[in-house]
């Protein structure tokens, strides 16, 4: 299981969950995961996240595994100037 | 409507051009001698990347008319080495990274060499105002004016 | 991608000289072909008519009388681009307006002629026929409800029902119990603070000239900050194979995120297209300011709570962005780094993306970071002066630090804000003597750096020089970094390297030259190419000496024997192995494609002094300091002029940059006079101290450093103007009559 | 659209005279701003730099005749002119760039008839005469008179401004020319004073012209200001005074450069400042 911590608006379709805990492996299953288990979450899962695995940035690198003791964040899209 | 046919001196060589009444300096030196080291930032006197010599005289070419030229000496960045000898000046910001995208640096180039031309010796102060007309938004000029003071000493030194 | 030799500085021979940058001296002699600069053999001149209008139904578009006109060639309206996919739809309608024009300057159809004069004549022979609506350019004006609305159903399930549908998105960030954490504070500052749309001011207007043939073919010259990103939107919106569009970037003027998107490229397709001829399309000035991408003005509260010794207990901010005509406005960048520099208990930060009757905005240098920096900087200075306490002391308290959870949620790997602050406070600029009517200000900042999808080529001539292609624009000398981080991994000389920006039909995909990712994405990729291609030149040597290729090491530009036990073998060097390169398999290359991670964020302190002429309200700055942590500067001087460069934007945008709409909605300032970029005279000399403090996920350390630069100025600089002039500005731009009147209106208030 | 470059002042008025749509052409600064902008679409542009004497600078009668077609920059290099009229040089040389200065004119700066133009207050405050060539002739009209309202001048069809002679400076007389801008180049004024004023042997204000720019549809010479400093020695409380009535005098509006109130009140704030200058160059102190 991964711990996944989720922005605060975003909470909002996780039924209020600031931390939600998904069976994933990776980045991928991660992604996944979320969407089937909060519907509500989708919307903002396709308009595209960053994904932060022990503080280190991800965009679409969907094998990035992820370990059971990881610290995952969720993140709104990153784009820079 | 009829073409002006206008006789003149660029970076040393007689040229001649043919141009409509409207067309500035700018517009014949781009678009008709394909000069296009000389840029166009606004068109409207406001940025100086389009700065040239006209007899001497540092002007924008986007506020004279190329018909304007007629008799002129005019000098543009093509003109500033001599051959594979670049001047003091374009060398010198090379080496201090006086340019970042290098859209302003020929007119800030025609510029600064008109200053040395007439002072040598320039205080910061005065570096920073001949230069005030010409907008550059990668480097915060800094580099620009440390360039420039660092040319005029070297060709105080020389001379 | 891990840093190497963790724990110790690695012995650079190439990285952290100054040589001198590749396309200098094409730059200094006029020679180099920027976007305008590009021509073809029987060109058309484009052009594009715009809405006089800030907010218009466009009922009909004749343009019969334009396409009459002899020296015509085609004329382009929104008719011709016919449905485009979902996710390019906001940038087509950008490019050319549908159903409505939504801000003074949308475009609403094109033509391309023989000449600029046919075409400008032409422009006014096409009628359109307009229905004006109600506009509204300012952003709280627009969250109101009645405000007229741009779109309808654009509004995103985020936003709480009731509100304007100019409300497209909301997001919320942070931790903790604000409520909580306010009570245990000494005193609450709460305030709001608003910035005005500023531009990122680049010199060279956009430019592009297209081409393309009936069999669908086309290829594209274009100034952008990114060639790829213009071939997959220009082919989207176009109904093209992406394969079928080659774009070569030129050298580009400037972008600073402004050129990260597309406005004219697919109008100059479509118009040669329909012409059969190549169509050079140069936007004017005016057309920058009015029609592309400028930032958002912002309107931000702040409650920030903090303890008499200058603890944090509670820091709040709500942020409102109106980021123009479509969705898409940087606030979430904006609440996301609002209190990253902070290591704080309770934080929370909520954001509103808002449209308006203004052109949409692009990116601008760490988008969204600096508005919400200027207020959190703000009411954090004011608290601290408040208490009699040295601001850089009660930053250096409440900083972020290695295992601090930021505001947006992760735990920092080592970062080096706190080395700012401390050599802000050790610099003698810190202790300087200050005049009358003169003040000085400190702020920190923070951007996050991004990586991306990226791709090097690197190939080895048969004489052993090297050339590197990679595909990102050099907008600040990055081919002369990615030169030197080859030149340091292969232990050649920096002038045995040329580096080249490849076209999109040479290389993968990359990502735009944005986020300042180029030195951290393209440097990494360029020393693994490097890396691939030593191997590949072990190998041949391996063969020559009949030894195990395990057995052959790099070192110094030359292949070697691993140890004693591999044999004696004179080292090849990399000239000699390119020679025998034919005999030994063929040519040596190395390349690397990656979506590169890892980039490390990025802090700053800036100092700097100002005098404020209390008969005018005139503010001079006279001394800047920046202090940014670079991880690792390749090339010092290209690094200390991205700090300079950012810390003088910086001051533009404090002091005298802004839109100015008039109440029809109608831009009153697109121009250079009036938009009032920082000239030569109004600036001193920017001082600046490199900090290194390596990122772990770069083999060198190297952490992007274009962005962060642009963050502190505006608070620094409030910060000063409000201790010169004896009252607290909260309003940018700090221009001559509003500190005028907040200095006549002190005491009063 | 038509160049044309005439030799003579006689074939200037003529083409000029020919038809509406002629437009002058001398430095060029504001003009090719308009035609860029498409603002003016003359059918006729005349080209008054070949003409002999535009480019002269001639003493006359103890003052100084300035050629229609000298720039600013041709001005601030000469030395005679600058010792005798600093602000109305240190004005011309406020427009625009260096660039700028290489082209700009005061007759074009004058015809413009911007309320912001920066060299009118500095020629109204000295003195200054136009020399006007027409269909009837030459015709001498006092530099306040030219400029009518915004964009508009009292220059019949058919003529230009052909020199501005600045008249013989009196003795213990100096003028000064400042102007408020947003930055410290590059701007259009947001105020603009000009300041010419004579001392008696005592050091007491004889005689003085104020004028203002930019704070009203034209440049306003400000009677009241000369008027409350006349006698006077320019003491605080005088150069008080003198603010007082140039802020009471300006009747400016709120635009994209600056608001009412701060107008007015800079325009007290420069007209200090200006005075300042001018007494110690009256005093012939380097100022």
């Amino acid at each position: 299981m991964v711990r996944v911590r989720l922005w605060g608006s975003l909470a909002e379709g996780a039924e209020g969950q600031r931390e939600v805990e998904i069976e994933a492996g990776n980045l991928r299953e991660l992604l996944d995961g979320l969407g089937e288990r909060f519907p509500a979450l989708r919307a903002e899962l396709e308009r595209g996240v960053s994904v932060s695995i022990d503080g280190r940035v991800y965009n679409d690198s969907w094998f990035t595994p992820i370990g059971p003791e990881s610290e995952v964040v969720l993140l709104r899209r990153l784009k820079g100037g | 409507m009829s073409r002006i046919h206008v006789t003149t001196t660029i970076n040393g060589d007689e040229t001649d051009f043919l141009c409509d009444a409207e067309d500035t300096l700018l517009d014949v030196l781009r678009d008709r001698l394909g000069l296009t080291g000389t840029k166009e930032g606004c068109g409207t006197g406001d940025c100086g990347a389009c700065s040239v010599l006209v007899d001497g005289r540092l002007v924008c070419s986007c506020l004279m008319l190329g018909a304007e030229a007629e008799g002129r000496e005019v000098a543009t960045i093509e003109g500033m080495a001599r051959g594979d000898q670049l001047h003091p000046l374009q060398q010198k910001f090379i080496e201090m990274a006086a340019l970042q995208c290098g859209i302003c640096t020929p007119g800030i180039l025609v510029a600064a060499k008109s200053l040395l031309e007439r002072n040598p010796d320039p205080s910061e102060e005065e570096v920073r105002y001949w230069l005030a007309g010409n907008l550059c938004r990668c480097t915060g000029y800094d580099k620009i004016i440390r360039a420039v003071m660092e040319t005029a000493a070297d060709m105080r030194r020389a001379s | 991608m891990a840093l190497d030799q963790t724990g110790k500085t690695r012995d650079f021979k190439v990285v952290g000289t100054r040589p001198n940058r590749p396309d200098g001296i094409d730059k200094v002699t006029g020679r180099a072909r920027f976007g305008a600069d590009i021509v073809a053999p029987g060109m058309l001149t484009g052009r594009i008519l715009r809405s006089p209008h800030a907010h218009a139904r466009i009922l009909r578009i004749d343009a019969s009388k334009a396409e009459a006109l002899p020296g015509v060639k085609a004329v382009v309206t929104r008719a011709d681009f016919g449905d485009v996919p979902d996710h390019v739809a906001d940038i087509m309608d950008n490019c050319m307006a549908g159903a409505k024009a939504l801000y003074d300057g949308h475009a609403v159809a094109a033509v391309a002629a023989n000449s600029a004069a046919v075409a400008r004549k032409a422009l006014r022979l096409i009628e359109v026929e307009y229905e004006v609506l109600p506009s509204v350019t300012d952003v709280d004006a627009a969250m109101r409800p009645g405000a007229s609305v741009l779109h309808e159903g654009r509004q995103q399930e985020t936003v709480p029902g009731g509100m304007s549908g100019n409300v497209i998105s909301r997001v919320e960030f942070g931790h903790g119990d604000i409520e909580a954490g306010l009570k245990r504070a000494d005193r609450v500052v709460t305030r709001i603070y608003r910035t005005a749309a500023t531009h990122q001011g680049y010199i060279e207007p956009h430019a592009c000239l297209a081409t393309m043939g009936p069999d669908g073919q086309a290829d594209l010259w274009v100034c952008t900050q990114g060639h790829y990103m213009v071939r997959n939107t220009c082919a989207a919106i176009l109904g093209m194979e992406q394969g079928q569009l080659r774009v070569t970037a030129s050298e580009i003027g400037g972008g600073f995120g402004g050129k990260t998107t597309v406005f004219l490229e697919p109008v100059a397709l479509m118009l040669s297209r329909k012409a059969g001829r190549p169509v050079k399309m140069v936007m004017s000035r005016t057309e920058v300011l009015r029609a592309t991408g400028p930032t958002a003005s912002t309107s931000i509260d702040v409650k920030i709570g903090m303890r008499k010794d200058g603890k944090i207990t509670a820091a709040f901010a709500e942020l409102r962005y109106q980021g123009g005509a479509y969705p898409g406005s940087p606030v979430d960048m904006g609440s996301m780094s609002a209190f990253a520099p902070y290591d704080l208990e309770n934080v929370k930060t909520v954001g509103w993306d808002v449209v308006t009757n203004r052109p949409k905005a692009a990116a601008y240098r760490a988008p969204g970071a600096p508005m919400a920096a200027f207020a959190v900087e703000s009411a954090i200075d004011e608290l601290a002066k408040g208490f009699g306490l040295d601001p850089l002391e009660v930053r250096l308290m409440n900083g972020a630090d290695k295992g601090t959870r930021a505001s947006y949620g992760p735990t920092y790997p080592a970062i080096g804000l706190k080395a700012t602050l401390e050599a802000a406070r050790a610099h003698p600029h810190w202790k300087a003597p200050l005049g009358e009517n003169q003040g000085r200000g400190v702020a920190c900042g923070f951007w996050f750096n991004f990586g991306g999808d990226t791709c090097v080529s690197l190939n080895v001539t048969p004489d052993g020089t090297v050339n590197v292609s990679e595909g990102n624009p050099d907008i600040g000398g990055s081919r002369a970094s990615m030169t030197m981080m080859a030149a340091e991994e292969l232990g050649i000389p920096y002038d045995q390297v040329r580096t080249i920006i490849a076209d999109t039909g040479s290389l993968g995909q990359n990502e735009v030259t944005d986020g300042s990712r180029v030195t951290f994405a393209v440097g990494l990729a360029t020393i693994e190419a490097a890396r691939a291609a030593k191997r590949e030149m072990c190998r041949r040597a391996a063969m020559v000496w009949g030894i195990d290729e395990d057995a052959v090491e790099w070192e110094d530009g030359a292949a070697r024997p691993a140890g004693p036990n591999a044999g004696k073998f004179p080292p090849m060097t990399l000239k000699e192995i390119a020679a025998i390169a034919s005999n030994s398999g063929g040519p040596i290359a190395g390349h690397h494609e990656v979506n590169a991670e890892g980039a490390g964020v990025s802090f700053a302190t800036h100092m700097v002094d100002v005098e404020v002429d209390p008969d005018t309200g005139a503010t001079r700055i006279l001394r800047y300091t920046v202090f940014q942590d670079a991880g690792k500067a390749v090339h010092p001087s290209y690094v200390e002029g991205q700090f300079q460069g950012g810390a003088v934007q910086g001051i533009g945008w404090a002091l005298n940059e802004e839109y100015i709409y008039d109440k029809d909605g109608i831009l009153q300032n697109p121009g250079f006079l009036d938009y009032r970029i920082p000239v030569a005279s109004d600036l001193p000399m920017i001082d600046t101290v490199i900090l290194e403090i390596p990122n772990p996920g770069h083999p060198y350390g190297v952490r992007g450093v274009g962005e962060t630069s642009i963050v502190p100025p505006l608070a620094a600089i409030a910060n000063a103007v409000s201790a010169a002039a004896g009252v607290r500005m909260v309003q940018l731009p700090m221009s001559p009559p509003r500190i005028l009147a907040a200095m006549q209106g002190r005491g009063r208030a | 659209m038509r160049y044309e470059a005439p030799q003579s002042i006689d074939d200037a008025v003529r083409l000029l005279a020919a038809g509406a749509g002629a437009h002058v052409l001398a430095g060029g600064t504001d003009l090719l701003v308009k035609l860029r902008a498409e603002m003016v679409e003359p059918e006729v542009i005349v080209d008054i730099k070949r003409i002999a004497g535009m480019k002269e600078i001639t003493a006359e009668g103890g003052g100084w005749r300035i050629g229609a077609a000298v720039s600013g920059a041709e001005m601030s290099e000469h030395a005679g002119l600058a010792a005798s009229w600093p602000g109305v040089v240190e004005a011309a040389a406020l427009i625009g760039s260096t660039q700028v200065q290489g082209r700009a004119t005061l007759a074009g700066n004058l015809c413009n008839a911007s309320p912001a133009a920066d060299s009118v207050p500095a020629m109204v405050a000295a003195g200054a005469v136009a020399r006007i060539a027409g269909p009837k002739g030459m015709r001498d009209l006092a530099v306040i008179d030219v400029p009518k309202s915004p964009g508009k001048t009292a220059l019949e069809p058919g003529e230009f401004i052909a020199s501005v002679f600045l008249p013989a400076r009196g003795e213990r007389s100096g003028d000064a020319y400042l102007r408020f801008i947003p930055r410290t180049e590059m701007d259009i004024a947001v105020v603009g004073c000009g300041v010419a004023l004579s001392l008696d042997a005592g050091g007491k204000v004889s005689a003085a012209r104020v004028a203002l720019g930019a704070v009203g549809p034209k440049v306003i010479l400000v009677e009241a200001a000369a008027e409350t400093i006349r006698g006077r020695t320019l003491d605080e409380a005088a150069l008080a005074d003198l603010a007082a009535a140039c802020s009471a005098a300006a009747t400016p509006i709120d635009d994209k450069r600056g608001t009412v109130d701060f107008r007015r009140h800079v325009s007290g704030v420069l007209a200090r400042r200006a005075a300042v200058i001018a007494e110690a160059r009256a005093k012939g102190e380097k100022a």
